[in-house]
């Protein structure tokens, strides 16, 4: 019974036919089968199903479909009951089928599998109308992926079943063919096709109208028409997808074009890695050919248009409309110049049309709805969608299809729902290795062509990686460029010669071997393969380089000057990755090594010369060097800030603590004569003294309060850091000679300018200790303290106006000290923060502490008045509920208040939202500020002020951070300091050469992280007494034996 | 259509030809424009892109060997930009292989040591990169020397359009293309090469190069004088005369 | 201004033919002038053990080939104000660098062990560690002025000089080519 | 030691008939060559163009040697040397190489004791064979499969979301 259709009965056959598929009556099981479902299972969910509904003998209608976007939740299965609506299921696996059919048998749909449900289904060319029902299951448009996404082009993917020419006949398909072969002329079709401003989805964003115009004014006896699916780009699967899903709508787009340019053949030209859309595309072109659609005399018309199938063979540069052709030829694919362009001479000499995939996906619909529908979407210049692969460090990747001129930042947050792992997001690269990166600060940028243009990127074909902060520039610059230098043709120098010596510069860079005459050599050599190569591959090659120099200039001069790759990936410019990550840079596979070696005295001698608060930092550092551990890749990460506590904590207070006290002495170099004046003897300051001191110089610290120790002792509570640790660790700095000058204030007691003339450099290290003003009303009521001094008149034994029941505002570490303190105190805590536990700054484990020794935390409420009690004292504090809105520069969701008012009974606020630095005796100094006046600026590599000899660092150029940061700043500052008086390199000669073992552990230890013991809540609730505990020396030892010393290297 | 058109090439208004490319006219002018790839009779493929020139109107450089002149045209050739990208080239040229011209057989007759010196470059800024290659001696009169070639393919072309022969092609891709002889086969037996040296005198460097020309390969006649003299009966059994 | 102190002038001669010291040699009578304008104070030319400081002007030929070229180059550019690379193995690597695409290890077993007629054994006394390659001087240290040319020109070198001592930048590229 | 097997010096009667009928089906039509080349490679066993076939080739179909030379070494998917019974693919994409493909490249190296110098074919082409012939380890651009970095191919297998430990199971059941 043939096919064919030749009027319109037989399409209207077809057409019902495939409703009856689409709609079958009995329940229709359709599985996401595109190679990224079958990467995820969706083969053996299939088999699984056909087995059981076998066996069992139901009545279901089992198909395949393509894919639905949403790639991080494949496999998905599309599940129609009759009379209900369409419900995708989620991350279904082969073994979770014979339940989920039971429920399908009894006419249930497990809710909790559910993505979402489709009532209504607008396939452009046709609107399908299920039931509506299943109230709890949320609309596909709700969900965050795919609210904003209008789907043209992705229109009937994951709906219709790809190999069947019926379904896709019944949701309208080639109805917009047999509209423009029966009544249009082909003129008109152009004209509505200019009309609508229709631009090439392949990226160089040419008009398609005037394309096919230019094609149809030619004249020869072979015209041919090039559907251009190499898709080269790295990082971009649209085409693939668009095919897998629905090939239909691809081969009516250039039937119609055939029709409408006077073209004799259509190619499509496929990617070898793509053999399932390869099948697909023979399946249905064999179906067409079948239904009359293709080949000879369609619709009976007698028009003449074949399509033959031609795969790719693994060239990048074949995307490039010359070299394509080239390679259909049966050459090498190498672009020739242009003129003449391939409309008027291409294949074979003959008039050509190359075409992006997705661009033939828009002229049903536009056939269909007419120029004005499209140009309602998009932007003006460029109407229509484009669909995007949002793929890298994003929690939610797959295929996004939006409207032009979207903003980068709903594609990363709002789709992508931001990055994994609660990391910050740092960039997004458009476009491929033709596109270009584009920082977190422009994501307000419109999608579209010409505004990525104007950033020095390109949209391309649609490719977009997210990259977070443990994304190096540099090295995705290099990464790209090799890319392209491995791709280039070689047929003209500054491409085949250019990206190699560029990949040479960027790989000095990656092994932190380049200099500052690179950076210019490189930002030249790019600019000259731009403007010089012959084809786009070469004119766009530079533009990962160019857009990464321009928008990340730092991270290269890092690795050139500072030697450093904060995202730690570029392996030689740091010893190890948690070496690179610690703010002090602590050769920490060392200090683990001599431990493993029972070696105790040179690792603490190790410790304590590269940190000279091994004991304060071991207890209350952030420990970032946990993130960076390899360790983690098979277990969790070796616990080092608890090992260095163990090797302080095992000698202080021991008569082995003398002799090792007299080796730190030997190490001091011999006196330099210059004297160092350090401002605030706070964790930078102690650091930087202890370093000045050791470098030989003579070295006087002022400080205001009458004591040394900063935040360490006035405002860590002793029982996280007891006050016996700071007196012992500040003796060693004592020893030193470093002199103290205590209730001495720069500015009022003595001023910068006899600091000046005293000392031949100055190290100001003032701390954040002014509280950030709060708008708040009520802050003047009695019981409203800062978090700050409470804790310091805590530590001062001062007395506090402290309540019983106590609300403290704010989620970082001074929130949560303060909470801890006060329910030592006997309180009653509440704290309240304005987002989400994930986004708190504070440290976990210390926010977890608190919650288990009775404080309460209210999430997601921002204080809005604190209400009287009628005697100028506090009743209770009025917090406004927040949902979480748009992401802000820090990656995190802005709070949004909303109506919803919480009242917490108390007698006391803790405001513990932030401090800055007390910057009045900055004011006739000559020092100048940054960040509107709230911060010290500095030279970033050698932190220098704006006036001579005077340097800063920590909280004061920083803002509020934390200690180990503080004395990383104080460490870098005395290197810089040293290397400015003495004109000459002497930091190394501080450390002596440690023998231990540099063999690669062949069986480091099985046994998990072992984390410190603590005393029981209850107990700890009650006294100031330290927490926790040490390791065990076993635990310890056991801890140092699953290092796997990421810091061998082969000697290749 | 007259068949005469003109063009102003660095302010100076010039004619030329209908269908001439600017290259073309340029020279016709005697107005410099350097150009490695191209030669007179070949086909143009702009891959050297030395003679890329500034079109008013135009945003991006041009090729001038592919671009056709057209009427009323201003042509810039020489410019600063133009100048520095045309000497990076030639330093990728020289760092891409080894150019030691000191020894090499066309030391002063060379295209490439003649345009470094011309637009200035006295040294090379790039990383040479000393690759390994390879010297075919096998054909009994002509050498290729992969070290000193630019792959301009003027021989790849002057082979195929104008012998016919199609014995050269540009193998592999990108950086580690090189020209080869049919199916990767010595020189010396080629199936289709008809030993008529063209592609030897179209190189601009010393890749090919004809045997015995080098100073190294001279072979001086020494049976020469016995020879005359022993035809002249005046061999004289040695000694003082 | 005839009591205007000599510069210092020092030459140094790596891995190269001295083929250039020889042309430096020929420019004639412009020696004459030099003479009483500059004291050569280390190179072949002199005997001086050690490169001396605040040279004024070094003129070094060949390639930086051995350990020994490299550091005489480093102290060359930290002791001297203004250094030119004179001749093509100085600024190209040139002949000393048709070595370089074989590792050093293979070509010395070659020479030294394979290839020796007697006693075959690497020479490691006193003989200075070859690099992995012999690289132009600009890639050891940062040069001032390259003059091509192997040798450059007699005629060259003179342009170059007499420019240098009446304070001018000299245009090289008229008097001097590779090869 | 790289893997250099004997080679088959001339052409079967079995191959010939098959290369006719090839090239009668795919006679000027576009992308004649390449589709030939691929039918060529696939029916291969160890996925590569034996010599004598590409010189048949040429004699049968005019086309000049130095041309079918120039395609078959500037295509990234044709092997001019026999290749290993298995592949390991790592796909070296954007979206993979932000998610660490680079170290995993690394491990099934040292896994094969395949050293760098290994790798020969055309420039860009990272292709390494062990000297038993038993896998080849290759990369690609990109697969297509950006959602499911860092992706790796064992035998036409696709595994999404691999880390190194999972690989190096799959690479043990290869070569045991």
């Amino acid at each position: 019974m043939s096919h064919r259709i030749s009027d319109l009965s037989s399409f209207n056959a077809a057409h019902a036919a495939g409703l009856r598929k689409l709609m079958p009556g009995v329940p229709r099981i359709a599985i996401g089968m595109g190679t990224c479902g079958m990467g995820n299972g969706a083969e053996a969910v299939y088999h699984a199903f056909a087995d059981h509904i076998h066996n069992l003998g139901l009545g279901f209608h089992l198909t395949r479909t393509g894919c639905f976007g949403f790639c991080a939740e494949e496999p998905l299965v599309n599940v129609l009951l009759p009379g209900q609506p369409l419900v995708v299921l989620r991350r279904i696996q082969a073994s979770d089928v014979p339940a989920l059919l039971d429920h399908l048998a009894a006419g249930r749909i497990p809710a909790e599998l559910a993505l979402c449900k489709i009532e209504e289904w607008d396939h452009i060319t046709a609107t399908i109308k299920y039931a509506a029902g299943q109230p709890e299951i949320p609309h596909w448009y709700d969900v965050p992926f795919f609210t904003g996404q209008k789907k043209i082009v992705l229109r009937n993917c994951g709906i219709i079943s790809p190999i069947e020419i019926e379904e896709y006949i019944a949701v309208g398909g080639y109805q917009a063919l047999y509209k423009v072969l029966i009544d249009s002329s082909p003129e008109a079709v152009i004209e509505q096709l200019k009309a609508a401003k229709l631009r090439g989805r392949g990226g160089a964003g040419y008009q398609t109208g005037l394309k096919w115009e230019m094609l149809r004014k030619a004249q020869a006896e072979r015209k041919f028409l090039i559907s251009n699916a190499d898709e080269g780009d790295p990082g971009a699967y649209m085409n693939r997808n668009e095919i897998e899903g629905d090939p239909h709508s691809m081969l009516e787009g250039m039937i119609i074009a055939g029709y409408v340019t006077g073209s004799t053949e259509g190619i499509l030209y496929v990617r070898a890695e793509y053999p399932l859309a390869v099948h697909r595309l023979q399946h249905a072109m064999d179906q067409a050919r079948d239904y009359g659609l293709l080949g000879k005399n369609i619709l009976g018309r007698g028009f003449n248009f074949d399509i033959s199938l031609v795969e790719g063979a693994g060239a990048f540069v074949c995307g490039e409309e010359t070299a394509l052709i080239r390679s259909l030829e049966g050459r090498a694919g190498r672009p020739t110049p242009r003129p003449p362009y391939p409309a008027e001479k291409g294949l074979w000499g003959y008039p050509t049309n190359i075409n992006n995939v997705e661009t033939w996906y828009n002229v049903a619909p536009i056939v269909v709805k007419g120029a004005a529908w499209f140009t309602e979407t998009g932007s003006p210049k460029s109407p229509g969608t484009k669909v995007f692969s949002l793929v890298g460090k994003v929690q939610n990747t797959g295929l996004v299809e939006m409207p032009l001129g979207t903003p980068l930042k709903t594609f990363v947050y709002d789709i992508g729902g931001g990055a994994t792992h609660g990391k910050a997001v740092k960039a997004v690269q458009t476009g491929g290795p033709s596109g270009g990166t584009i920082p977190q600060e422009m994501f307000d940028t419109p999608v579209d062509y010409e505004t990525l243009a104007q950033l020095g990127s390109i949209m391309g074909s649609g490719g977009m990686v997210v990259m977070d902060e443990d994304n190096c520039m540099v090295d995705v610059a290099r990464y790209f460029v090799e890319f392209t230098h491995s791709e280039s043709c070689g047929k003209c120098t500054p491409c085949r010669a250019g990206l190699d010596q560029a990949l040479r510069i960027l790989n000095r860079f990656t092994h932190g071997v380049a200099t500052d005459g690179d950076l210019d050599t490189l930002d030249e050599l790019s600019r000259m393969i731009r403007d010089m190569s012959l084809c786009g591959l070469g004119q766009s090659a530079p533009n990962p380089v160019l857009t990464s120099m321009r928008h990340f200039r730092r991270e290269f001069e890092d690795h050139v000057r500072a030697h450093r790759c904060r995202a730690g990936v570029c392996e030689d410019l740091a010893l190890s990755p948690c070496e690179n990550s610690c703010p002090l840079h602590m050769n920490i596979p060392r200090f683990l090594q001599l431990l493993k070696e029972d070696r105790l005295e040179e690792a603490f001698l190790s410790v304590v010369l590269d940190n000279p608060l091994p004991a304060s930092t071991g207890r209350v550092c952030q420990h970032p060097c946990d993130n960076r551990c390899r360790r983690s890749a098979i277990d969790d990460a070796v616990n080092m800030r608890e090992v260095h506590r163990f090797i302080a904590d095992s000698i202080y207070g021991t008569p082995r603590y003398e002799p090792l006290i007299e080796q730190v002495l030997a190490r001091k170099l011999p006196p330099t004569g210059c004297k160092i004046a350090i401002v605030g003897a706070g964790p930078a300051g102690l650091s930087c003294a202890y370093y000045c001191a050791l470098l030989g110089h003579d070295v006087t610290v002022y400080e205001n309060n009458a004591e040394a120790g900063g935040m360490l002792r006035y405002a860590l509570p002793n029982y996280r850091l007891p006050i016996e640790v700071i007196e012992h660790e500040l003796e060693l700095i004592r020893r030193l000679g470093v002199s103290f000058i205590f209730n001495t204030t720069v500015g009022r007691d003595i001023s910068l300018n006899e600091l000046d003339a005293a000392h031949d450099a100055v190290f100001l290290s003032i701390g954040t200790w002014k509280e950030s003003w709060v708008y708040l009303a009520g802050t003047e009521l009695r019981g409203v303290l800062h978090a700050l001094p409470f804790l310091e008149a805590v530590n001062k034994d001062e007395t506090t106006q402290l309540g019983r029941k106590v609300a403290v505002i704010g989620g970082g570490n001074a929130a949560i000290d303060s909470a801890r303190t006060a329910l030592r105190l006997g309180a009653d805590v509440t704290i309240v923060y304005r987002r989400e536990r994930k986004d708190m700054p504070a440290i976990r484990e210390e926010t977890e502490a608190a919650e288990a020794e009775g404080a309460r935390i209210v999430f997601l409420a921002a204080p809005h008045r604190i209400v009287d009690d009628g005697s100028g004292g506090i009743q209770a504090i009025e917090c406004v509920k927040t949902t979480l809105g748009e992401f802000d520069r820090s990656g995190r969701r802005r709070p949004v208040p909303t109506d919803e008012i919480l009242r917490i009974a108390c007698d006391t606020v803790i405001l513990a939202v932030g401090e800055t630095v007390d910057l009045d005796f900055v004011k006739a100094s000559g020092l100048r500020l940054k960040e509107g006046g709230t911060m010290l600026e500095v030279d970033r590599h050698t932190l220098l002020t704006s006036r001579p000899n005077f340097y800063a660092g920590g909280d004061l150029i920083t803002g509020a951070s934390n200690v180990s940061n503080a004395m990383g700043w104080g460490k870098k500052a005395a290197r810089t300091i040293d290397q400015a008086l003495m004109d000459e390199f002497r930091w190394p000669r501080i450390w002596p050469e440690f023998k231990h073992s540099m063999t690669v552990p062949a069986h480091p230890s099985t046994a998990r992280r072992h984390h410190n013991r603590e005393l029981d809540p209850a107990k700890r609730a009650a006294t100031f007494a330290e927490t926790t505990f040490p390791l065990a020396p076993v635990e310890a030892m056991e801890e140092t034996c699953r290092c796997l010393r990421c810091d061998i290297r082969a000697d290749h | 259509m007259p068949n005469r058109i003109s063009i102003r090439i660095d302010g100076e208004l010039v004619q030329a030809e209908r269908g001439q490319t600017i290259f073309e006219a340029a020279q016709s002018n005697n107005k410099f424009i350097p150009g490695l790839c191209q030669f007179k009779g070949l086909s143009t493929v702009g891959a050297c892109r030395l003679c890329v020139v500034e079109v008013q109107g135009v945003n991006r450089l041009l090729p001038s060997c592919t671009t056709p002149a057209q009427d009323g045209m201003a042509v810039i050739t020489k410019s600063a930009r133009l100048n520095d990208y045309r000497r990076q080239s030639l330093e990728l040229l020289f760092a891409e292989k080894n150019h030691v011209c000191a020894v090499c057989v066309s030391n002063n007759h060379c295209e490439l040591q003649a345009y470094a010196q011309r637009l200035g470059v006295t040294n090379v800024r790039y990383a040479y990169r000393y690759p390994k290659l390879h010297v075919d001696m096998s054909h009994p009169r002509f050498v290729i020397d992969h070290n000193r070639c630019v792959l301009c393919t003027r021989c790849v072309r002057v082979c195929n359009e104008v012998e016919g022969a199609y014995v050269w092609g540009v193998a592999g891709r990108g950086i580690g293309s090189r020209i080869a002889c049919e199916m990767d086969r010595a020189w010396g037996n080629s199936a289709s090469c008809t030993n008529c040296g063209k592609c030897v005198q179209v190189c601009p460097t010393g890749a090919l190069a004809e045997k015995g020309f080098a100073a190294e390969e001279m072979v001086k006649r020494q049976d020469l004088v016995e020879r005359l003299a022993t035809i002249r009966g005046t061999m004289n059994p040695g000694g003082p005369r | 201004m005839k009591n205007q102190p000599k510069a210092r002038l020092a030459t140094a001669w790596l891995d190269g033919c001295s083929g250039c010291h020889m042309s430096l040699l020929d420019v004639d009578e412009l020696l004459l002038t030099l003479a009483d304008r500059v004291t050569i104070v280390f190179g072949p030319l002199v005997d001086a053990q050690h490169f001396p400081e605040n040279v004024d002007v070094a003129i070094v030929e060949g390639a930086v080939s051995s350990q020994d070229d490299l550091r005489l180059a480093q102290t060359i550019r930290e002791n001297s104000k203004f250094v030119i690379a004179l001749g093509d193995c100085a600024v190209t690597s040139n002949v000393p660098s048709m070595r370089n695409s074989i590792a050093p290890t293979r070509l010395l077993e070659r020479i030294y062990i394979s290839g020796a007629t007697a006693q075959p054994g690497v020479p490691t006394q006193n003989v200075p560690a070859l690099l992995r390659a012999a690289i132009p001087l600009h890639e050891a240290i940062k040069v001032d002025l390259h003059v091509p040319g192997c040798p450059p020109s007699a005629a060259a070198i003179a342009h170059v000089l007499t420019e240098l001592l009446e304070g001018r930048k000299p245009d090289v590229a008229s008097a001097a080519k590779f090869g | 030691m790289t893997f250099a097997p004997s080679l088959p010096a001339h052409l079967s009667r079995e191959d010939q008939e098959f290369l006719d009928q090839l090239i009668s089906e795919q006679q000027d039509r576009p992308g004649m060559l390449l589709t030939v080349l691929e039918r060529i490679q696939e029916r291969q066993p160890e996925k590569y163009l034996p010599a004598p076939m590409l010189d048949y080739l040429a004699r049968r179909t005019g086309i000049p040697e130095s041309r079918i030379y120039n395609v078959v070494t500037f295509y990234a998917l044709f092997n001019l040397k026999p290749q290993g019974r298995h592949t390991v693919c790592i796909c070296r994409g954007t979206a993979c190489h932000t998610r660490g493909s680079m170290r995993l490249l690394e491990s099934v190296r040292l896994q094969l004791g395949l050293r760098e110098d290994e790798d020969e074919g055309s420039a860009d082409k990272l292709t390494a064979t062990t000297p038993d012939g038993a896998v080849t380890v290759r990369t690609v651009a990109c697969f297509g499969q950006c959602a499911l970095a860092p992706v790796a191919e064992v035998d036409h297998h696709v595994l999404g979301h691999v880390n190194e430990r999972a690989l190096q199971r799959e690479v043990e059941q290869l070569i045991r």
